[in-house]
């Protein structure tokens, strides 16, 4: 790379974030236009740590098709739509996962009606997947693994899908997770569609940066650490203006939110970037909360997506 | 309008005309929408007869033609052809068809099919002929228009005269008794007309009976036994060709025979 | 045998037809009831035409405009027929504008359409003062600017830019059209150049028209931009190929015909693949294209081999002695084309182009496939997706269908038109 | 040949690479060739940079691994484990598939509306052209999804069919039509010849083969007797023999049953299944190019000039007659080269596939692996090469055709 | 063929011959692939000659004089016209042409343009006169050949002779010295052959260099000062036409001369 895609970026006075088509709670525009959601938040957050305004972001819809290329060929800068964590995407695509920002797996989603209560009885089911993630791939080997045989209906986008299921077109709705809460919160009536307990698949969603820039990917992976670790200390957008006045008693604190330390020059941006990446929508956990938090129509729980100290799986690398 | 003079002359006295009648029309009126296009048409064709129908341009003369062989329906009246009258009933349609032939100006030959082929489409599949003999006859009737080597030909590879000469012989293939002619060589270049006037000649020599709509006067002098003259779709005059362009009674006649001689 | 001659004395009078041969009744049964099977047909007919008319006329007369959901809607109508047309109402912007274009600005693309009348109508209509075509020539950055708003000086450089390469080209066409030719792009990207600089440092902060992304187009207009730029991009491109097939220039004839052939012989559909997928691989590192600029580059290829076919016919139908003549009076090739040989060929190929621009136009909704938000693209994401519409599909997609058959309809009745009087012109 | 013509040959002057017939194509053909090289090294170029700074290579490979998805519309035998490049092939077969039905149906739609549209009766011909206006001026992916979406929200789910009292039944007890797809009694044999299904079926069609064979012997035949007599034997009730008991013979030989779909578990099991996507696509596809066929045969029949059945009527022939032996042989020879420009446009528009979820190649090779190899480039040029193939193809027949029925002019 | 007597007679008298050359052709050949179609060419044309050539169908009359002004390329020998030789040298061939000016059977007029814009087109854009003086001379020539009144119409509205007189306009417009005719009355009627070819008198009276393909041979006698009668690709006879037509010496020349006379 000659040009860092640091300086492009500043140059440019923009964030080029891939999100996806529309998705309600991840990413997905409101009625006026706006991009809202979770992973539309990291986005924010690195253009408010790079920039110094969150709302220096072109949000590019991709599709399951067209992300890596988008990535791969400049056209965004990071990606922070629901991709999983692969290897063969991480060490063949060539692409650098730099942590992630929500655990999730493959689930099932049914009408209640069809008295299912478990995937294992799903023998013969007509399937609606959305397709150009990975869930095919889990799918076909859950059913051979368990010996069973199903329908498989592949269809591109969200929206599609669930009008086929809906419909009746297809018993099952299979897609992350997350996902399925967030389509089953926009039904007419979500109580009569059930999510399935199994989960089949290990699905690590996280934002993605281009191999060959490190430091861009540094600046991503530690903007993600900073929402989480900022959860962890307690630091929260109303209370950030104050702990980020002055040096205060945790030096953890400190040296996150610039007050002590250089760690904002290590990365090649100033010392307030982490004070302003959590200002932009808050830290972690109020970015969950806000999206897709037990207050919202999609209501996942915290689950694995908990900080480590209560028994989740998010941990943050010491900042120091 | 040009009068071609034809290298072989007709010789009337052998074109008998017999007191037999080959068609006969009573009355006939014919309406286009709401337009009058033939009005209280009577005439009597006798068998061996050769009639040329003349007049100006819209006068009806294609038209009353069309009728005898019910390529059009007439609406009051009565046509007989050979006995049978002309009604809707489809039988009576076909038996007239197949005594009557028709030649049209733009010859209309198929031009998918060889000459042969042309010839013998309909003998085949209208008279159920043996394949064989339709080729014979058809041949035979190839080489009185003078181009049996060109039998295996398209038609799009013929001349106009050829093609007008291939028509008539594939009318003929058909053993009709009377012979209908439309202009037959209003499109053709003055040689190819000789050439087509010719096979007419002899025709009428062979004592057919023949209406032609024609405006080669010099062929109805020499050939005609009556010339009809018509005019807004009525018959406004009859008679022996001398007679006629000698001495035309009616005044549109004069005017019209003075326009194109 | 009797004698022959006879002489009207008195002239027939025209007399009205027999009563069943005119009006209403001979009307019915020569074109309805001629014969059994044809009664039969009709009978056929008129059940085919009560059935749609019995479904159609309640749903759309009972049909609700005012709601603000599928649900609500429902409850208006009670079970009753009726079509739950609020979801056009509530969703018009959306459906025409696409979901990001902003609502204040709405004014600017319908003032870019309705010039575009303007622009179309002296090429449309060969009658009209040929002195029209000035608007047309600089309707383009005009329709720009108003679309994408942002600095003027873009749409102006690039107006500039073009203009001083015409009159460039116009100056020393005469002497050398090569030269000529590189002179003029010589010029143009030397004003583009300076240009840029220009209006970077120019460029104020808010610019007189806000600037849109062109990722925030979308919905019908959408389809009309894309369908308007591309038809007119591949006019001159398809020239340029229909002209290059002709050539006796071995190397350019194949190179034209093996593009024309391979654009041809693949669906437009895999050219998007191309563009949204593939296309960002052969653009420099560091340049970005967007996905409409991409888009317009694909569609514009494609239409242009089509175009370009449509052309050669036309060239071909020029008798050779036009060509002759042209030589031996001394023109040479690009005077030839460009005065004798084009204005011919391109008024025959007028309605055939007229046609690839409607199957175009038609095409422009694939792009709904590669997430693009045109009308399709709009009704088949977001609003059959959320909640409030979801199940709307009747009243949605006959919408669409609706506007897409006004266009077309409209242009093929005008290329039959055209046609028509093509035929009956002085030649 | 010597040249004698040029004195001046052997002094070359640079401005005659411009100004001289000989040299000039030469030169422009060296810049065009030049600007060639240097577009393709600058696309190249970039490609081979972005590819390197992306840590990329093309490579083909992918193709032998396993694809890991299922498809659930395949013609030959096909797994998850299977590679991607068996993939492709059940997509490309699947493309093949709804292509050839769709032309075989659009040809039917469009030649019933078309000749219908020239019917003198005014009712049915206004019918016929509000048709074809309507389908021809819509577009085709608009159409598709109307039919697909009007499909799966109009038609009862399979799960409308259970219950005591369900919301719907099946058509005489033998048909399934559910917004899945329409499932239809299979044929299976008791007392199979073979142990294959598959060459059973054979058998089938090799008696069908010989059916077909014996009547066209007794059409020669016929024709035979007609050329010595002239009149043709009438022989349609052979022909219908022939074609029926042979093949019932066997049928009943091996015992032919019929499988009924029934509803069991999720799905109707049983019979065969005409996927809904299938059919949608199908349908769309042959309702659309249906209405451009039309205004083709109209367009054929109409260019056979009204001179031509006059004169057939003059020699007696009668309208069918002259229909089979007088119009159509010179209105296919209209007809048939833009009709096969239409099959390939189906062909062409099979790849909107994607948009109903039917699993065409461009939705195997173009979707999902594309998808889930991020091969992007590989996967577009494979599919554009398969869509190329098919159309010189097709190409080269309609040239042989076009040249086979060229009419000889003068 | 016909022969049209012109009311308007030449007066040879006044037709001079200069001794410069015009056109000199040496051994020139031409095949159209292997079809040797032109065969060692040898013609000298001097300055104010008027030349007919004659001959049967295909014996390369049309290509002879189509080489002269480089529409065809020859292979062998060469042509120079006003001292400048024809080889593959645009410049050349540029010259040439703008001395040379050509008059086609069918007229070959640019349909799109007025009869005005045909005329003043090459001239504005090859030899690069200003508008209003095209213009001018445009009407000049356009008087000269009696349709001054036409100039605003287009070539479709105009009767064959009346096009056939703007293409001479056309021509003369570029200011050649030479003239070549290629059977330029031959797609007219009679009537229409007339106008034309009294225009061509006139020019000959002007002392314009002419080569005409003709079959007009009343023209032939009256205007030409050489008749050259090829066959086969060959000049096989030249000579003044009085010798021409009342003594012709080869054999093919007068079986040519008895057939079209
Ligand atoms: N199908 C038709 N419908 C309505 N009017 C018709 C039709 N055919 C002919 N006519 C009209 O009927 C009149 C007689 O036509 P017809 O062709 O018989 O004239 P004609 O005497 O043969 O003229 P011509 O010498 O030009 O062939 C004309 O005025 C013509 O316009
Ligand atoms: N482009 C061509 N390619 C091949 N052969 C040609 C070509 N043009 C003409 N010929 C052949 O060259 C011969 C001479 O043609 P040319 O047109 O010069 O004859 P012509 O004397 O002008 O005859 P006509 O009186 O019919 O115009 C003819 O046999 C013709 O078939
Ligand atoms: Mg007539
Ligand atoms: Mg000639």
């Amino acid at each position: 790379q000659d040009v860092s895609t640091l300086d492009q970026v500043k140059e440019r006075g923009k964030l080029n974030c891939g999100v996806t088509t529309g998705l309600v709670g991840f990413a997905a525009p409101d009625a006026n236009g706006q991009w809202k959601g979770f992973d539309v938040g990291v986005c924010r957050a690195v253009a408010a740590a790079v920039l110094g305004d969150a709302n220096a972001v072109e949000f590019v819809p991709t599709t399951g098709k067209t992300r890596f290329t988008a990535l791969a060929s400049g056209e965004i800068d990071m990606l922070a739509r629901n991709t999983t964590w692969t290897f063969s995407r991480d060490v063949d695509l060539k692409f650098e996962f730099v942590g992630i920002n929500y655990y999730d797996g493959q689930g099932f989603m049914v009408s209640k009606d069809l008295g299912a209560s478990s995937a294992k009885e799903l023998d013969g089911a007509t399937v609606c997947i959305q397709t150009g993630t990975t869930t095919e791939l889990n799918l076909a080997d859950f059913f051979r693994a368990n010996d069973m045989s199903y329908e498989p209906v592949p269809i591109e986008t969200n929206a599609e899908a669930q009008q086929q299921y809906l419909a009746g077109a297809c018993d099952v709705y299979t897609t992350d997770a997350s996902g399925l809460a967030a389509t089953r919160a926009t039904f007419e009536d979500p109580s009569a569609h059930i999510l399935l307990p199994e989960i089949i698949s290990k699905e690590p969603l996280g934002p993605l940066v281009r191999h060959g820039d490190n430091n861009w990917g540094d600046i991503v992976r530690w903007t993600l650490n900073a929402l989480i670790a900022a959860e962890e200390l307690g630091v929260t957008s109303a209370n950030i203006g104050e702990l980020g006045a002055s040096a205060g008693a945790n030096p953890e604190v400190n040296r996150l939110l610039g007050t002590e330390g250089t760690l904002g020059e290590m990365l090649g941006l100033d010392a307030e970037w982490a004070k302003r990446a959590i200002m932009a929508g808050g830290n972690y956990g109020e970015l969950f909360a806000k999206n897709i938090g037990e207050e919202t129509p999609i209501a996942l729980a915290r689950g694995l997506n908990a900080q480590w100290t209560e028994g989740g799986l998010l941990y943050a690398p010491p900042f120091r | 309008m040009s009068s071609i003079t034809l290298d072989h002359h007709a010789d009337r006295s052998k074109m008998a005309v017999s007191d037999e009648v080959a068609i006969e029309i009573r009355n006939m009126n014919k309406w286009y929408g709401s337009f009058h296009v033939l009005r209280d048409i009577d005439l009597t064709v006798y068998q061996g007869e050769r009639i040329v129908i003349a007049g100006p341009s819209g006068s009806g003369k294609s038209t009353l033609i069309r009728c005898i062989n019910r390529l059009e329906e007439h609406q009051e009246g009565q046509i007989i052809v050979d006995g049978t009258e002309l009604t809707s009933d489809l039988k009576n349609v076909d038996k007239v068809r197949s005594e009557v032939g028709m030649v049209f100006q733009h010859f209309n030959l198929f031009p998918h099919l060889t000459i042969l082929e042309n010839c013998t489409l309909a003998p085949i599949w209208v008279r159920k002929e043996p394949k064989k003999e339709a080729e014979e006859r058809a041949m035979h009737f190839l080489e009185k228009v003078k181009i049996p080597e060109q039998a295996h030909k398209y038609p799009g590879m013929l001349s106009g005269g050829q093609q007008q000469r291939v028509a008539i012989a594939r009318s003929l293939c058909m053993m009709p008794r009377i012979m209908l002619f439309d202009e037959p060589t209003s499109a053709l270049d003055p040689e190819m007309i000789k050439e087509v006037l010719e096979t007419m000649v002899e025709l009428a020599e062979e004592g057919m009976t023949m209406l032609c709509v024609t405006h080669e006067m010099g062929f109805a002098k020499e050939v005609a036994n009556r010339v009809i003259f018509m005019d807004a779709g009525q018959i406004v005059e009859q008679n022996e060709p001398e007679e006629f362009f000698n001495n035309p009674q009616s005044e549109r006649t004069k005017l019209f025979l003075s326009q194109i001689l | 045998m009797t004698d022959l001659s006879f002489v009207r004395s008195d002239m027939l009078p025209e007399r009205a037809p027999p009563a069943n041969e005119v009006g209403m009744v001979k009307w019915l049964r020569t074109n309805l009831f001629s014969t059994w099977a044809n009664s039969l047909l009709t009978i056929a007919a008129f059940y085919v035409i009560y059935l749609v008319l019995a479904n159609v006329l309640p749903w759309f007369s009972g049909g609700v405009w005012t709601t603000s959901s599928l649900s609500e809607c429902r409850e208006v109508l009670q079970g009753e027929v009726g079509g739950c047309f609020s979801v056009l109402t509530e969703r018009w912007n959306q459906l025409i504008y696409g979901f990001k274009y902003p609502v204040d600005l709405y004014w600017r693309p319908n003032i870019a359409l309705l010039l575009l009348a303007f622009a179309a109508a002296p090429v449309l209509f060969f009658d009209l003062p040929r002195k029209l075509l000035l608007f047309t020539a600089i309707y383009p950055f005009v329709a720009y600017w108003l679309i994408w708003g942002g600095p003027i000086g873009v749409p102006v450089t690039a107006f500039v830019g073009i203009l001083g390469a015409y009159l460039v080209f116009e100056r020393f066409n005469a002497a050398n059209f090569a030269a000529a030719g590189l002179a003029a792009v010589a010029v143009a990207f030397s004003l583009w150049f300076i240009g840029g600089y220009l209006v970077d440092m120019l460029a104020s902060d808010d610019p007189l028209l806000t600037p849109v992304a062109s990722r925030d187009l979308g919905g019908f207009m959408l389809n009309l931009m894309l369908g308007v730029t591309c038809v007119s991009l591949s006019i001159p491109l398809g020239i340029a190929l229909a002209l290059g097939r002709q050539s006796n220039l071995p190397l350019i004839k194949g190179v034209c015909v093996i593009f024309i052939e391979f654009i041809r012989g693949v669906p437009l559909i895999t050219l998007l693949f191309v563009a949204s997928v593939m296309l960002a691989y052969f653009f420099p590192p560091d340049a970005t294209v967007d996905l409409f600029l991409r888009v317009v580059i694909m569609i514009t290829l494609f239409s242009s081999a089509y175009i370009a076919e449509v052309i050669r016919g036309g060239l071909a139908a020029l008798p050779k002695g036009q060509y002759e003549a042209a030589d031996s009076l001394g023109l040479d090739y690009p005077q030839a084309m460009r005065f004798i040989i084009l204005p011919q060929a391109l008024k025959i190929s007028i309605p055939g182009i007229v046609n690839v621009a409607v199957g175009l136009f038609k095409d422009t909704t694939l792009v709904s496939v590669i997430s693009m938000f045109d009308l399709v693209g709009m009704i088949r994401g977001p609003i059959l997706a959320s909640q409030e519409w979801n199940g709307v599909y009747w009243e949605l997609l006959g919408f669409a269908a609706l506007l897409f058959f006004v266009v077309c309809y409209g242009i093929s009745q005008y290329s039959q038109w055209l046609e028509r009087r093509l035929r009956t012109d002085h030649r | 040949m010597t040249s004698m013509t040029d004195p001046h040959q052997g002094q070359f002057r640079l401005s005659m690479l411009f100004n001289d017939t000989r040299y000039r194509s030469l030169t422009y053909q060296a810049i065009a060739a030049i600007l060639l090289a240097l577009a393709i090294w600058y696309l190249a170029n970039n490609l081979v940079q972005n590819l390197r700074t992306a840590g990329l290579n093309i490579s083909f490979d992918f193709l032998r691994d396993s694809a890991g998805y299922d498809i659930n519309q395949r013609l030959i035998e096909y797994d998850s484990q299977s590679t991607h490049a068996r993939a492709a092939i059940v997509g490309i077969l699947n493309t093949l598939l709804v292509s050839f039905l769709a032309c075989i149906t659009a040809t039917i739609f469009g030649v019933i509306a078309g000749v219908l549209r020239l019917s003198n009766n005014w009712l049915v011909s206004k019918l016929m052209s509000v048709y074809v206006e309507i389908f021809r001026n819509i577009p085709v992916l608009i159409w598709i999804i109307i039919i697909f979406t009007i499909m799966t929200a109009v038609m009862p789910a399979p799960r409308a069919f259970r219950g005591d009292t369900p919301e719907a039944t099946m058509l005489l007890d033998m048909f399934a039509f559910t917004n899945r797809g329409v499932y239809i009694p299979g044929p299976y044999f008791t007392a199979p010849l073979f142990a294959s299904a598959f060459l059973n079926w054979v058998l089938v069609l090799a008696v069908l083969a010989g059916s077909l064979f014996a009547t066209r012997r007794m059409a020669r035949w016929a024709t035979g007797v007609q050329e010595q007599t002239g009149v043709r034997p009438t022989t349609w009730y052979f022909t219908l023999a022939m074609w029926i008991v042979p093949v019932g013979l066997l049928l009943m030989v091996m015992g032919l049953a019929w499988e009924i779909p029934a509803l069991k578990g999720f799905n109707f099991k049983g019979g065969i299944k005409i996927g809904g996507a299938l059919i949608a696509l199908w349908f769309a596809l042959s309702i659309y190019t249906g209405a451009f066929i039309a205004e083709n045969v109209r367009a054929g029949i109409q260019a056979i000039s009204k001179g031509q059945t006059e004169a057939a009527g003059a020699l007696g022939l009668r309208p069918r007659r002259t229909m089979n032996l007088v119009v159509l042989p010179q209105a296919l020879r209209v007809i048939i080269p833009p009709l096969i420009s239409h099959y390939l446009n189906i062909t062409k528009n099979s790849s909107l596939a994607i948009a109903v979820g039917y699993a065409d190649v461009t939705a195997t090779l173009g979707g999902i692996t594309l998808n889930q190899t991020g091969r992007a480039i590989e996967c577009v040029l494979l599919l554009m090469a398969f869509y190329l193939t098919i159309s010189l193809l097709i190409s080269v027949g309609m040239n042989f055709y076009n040249k086979s029925v060229k009419l000889e002019e003068r």
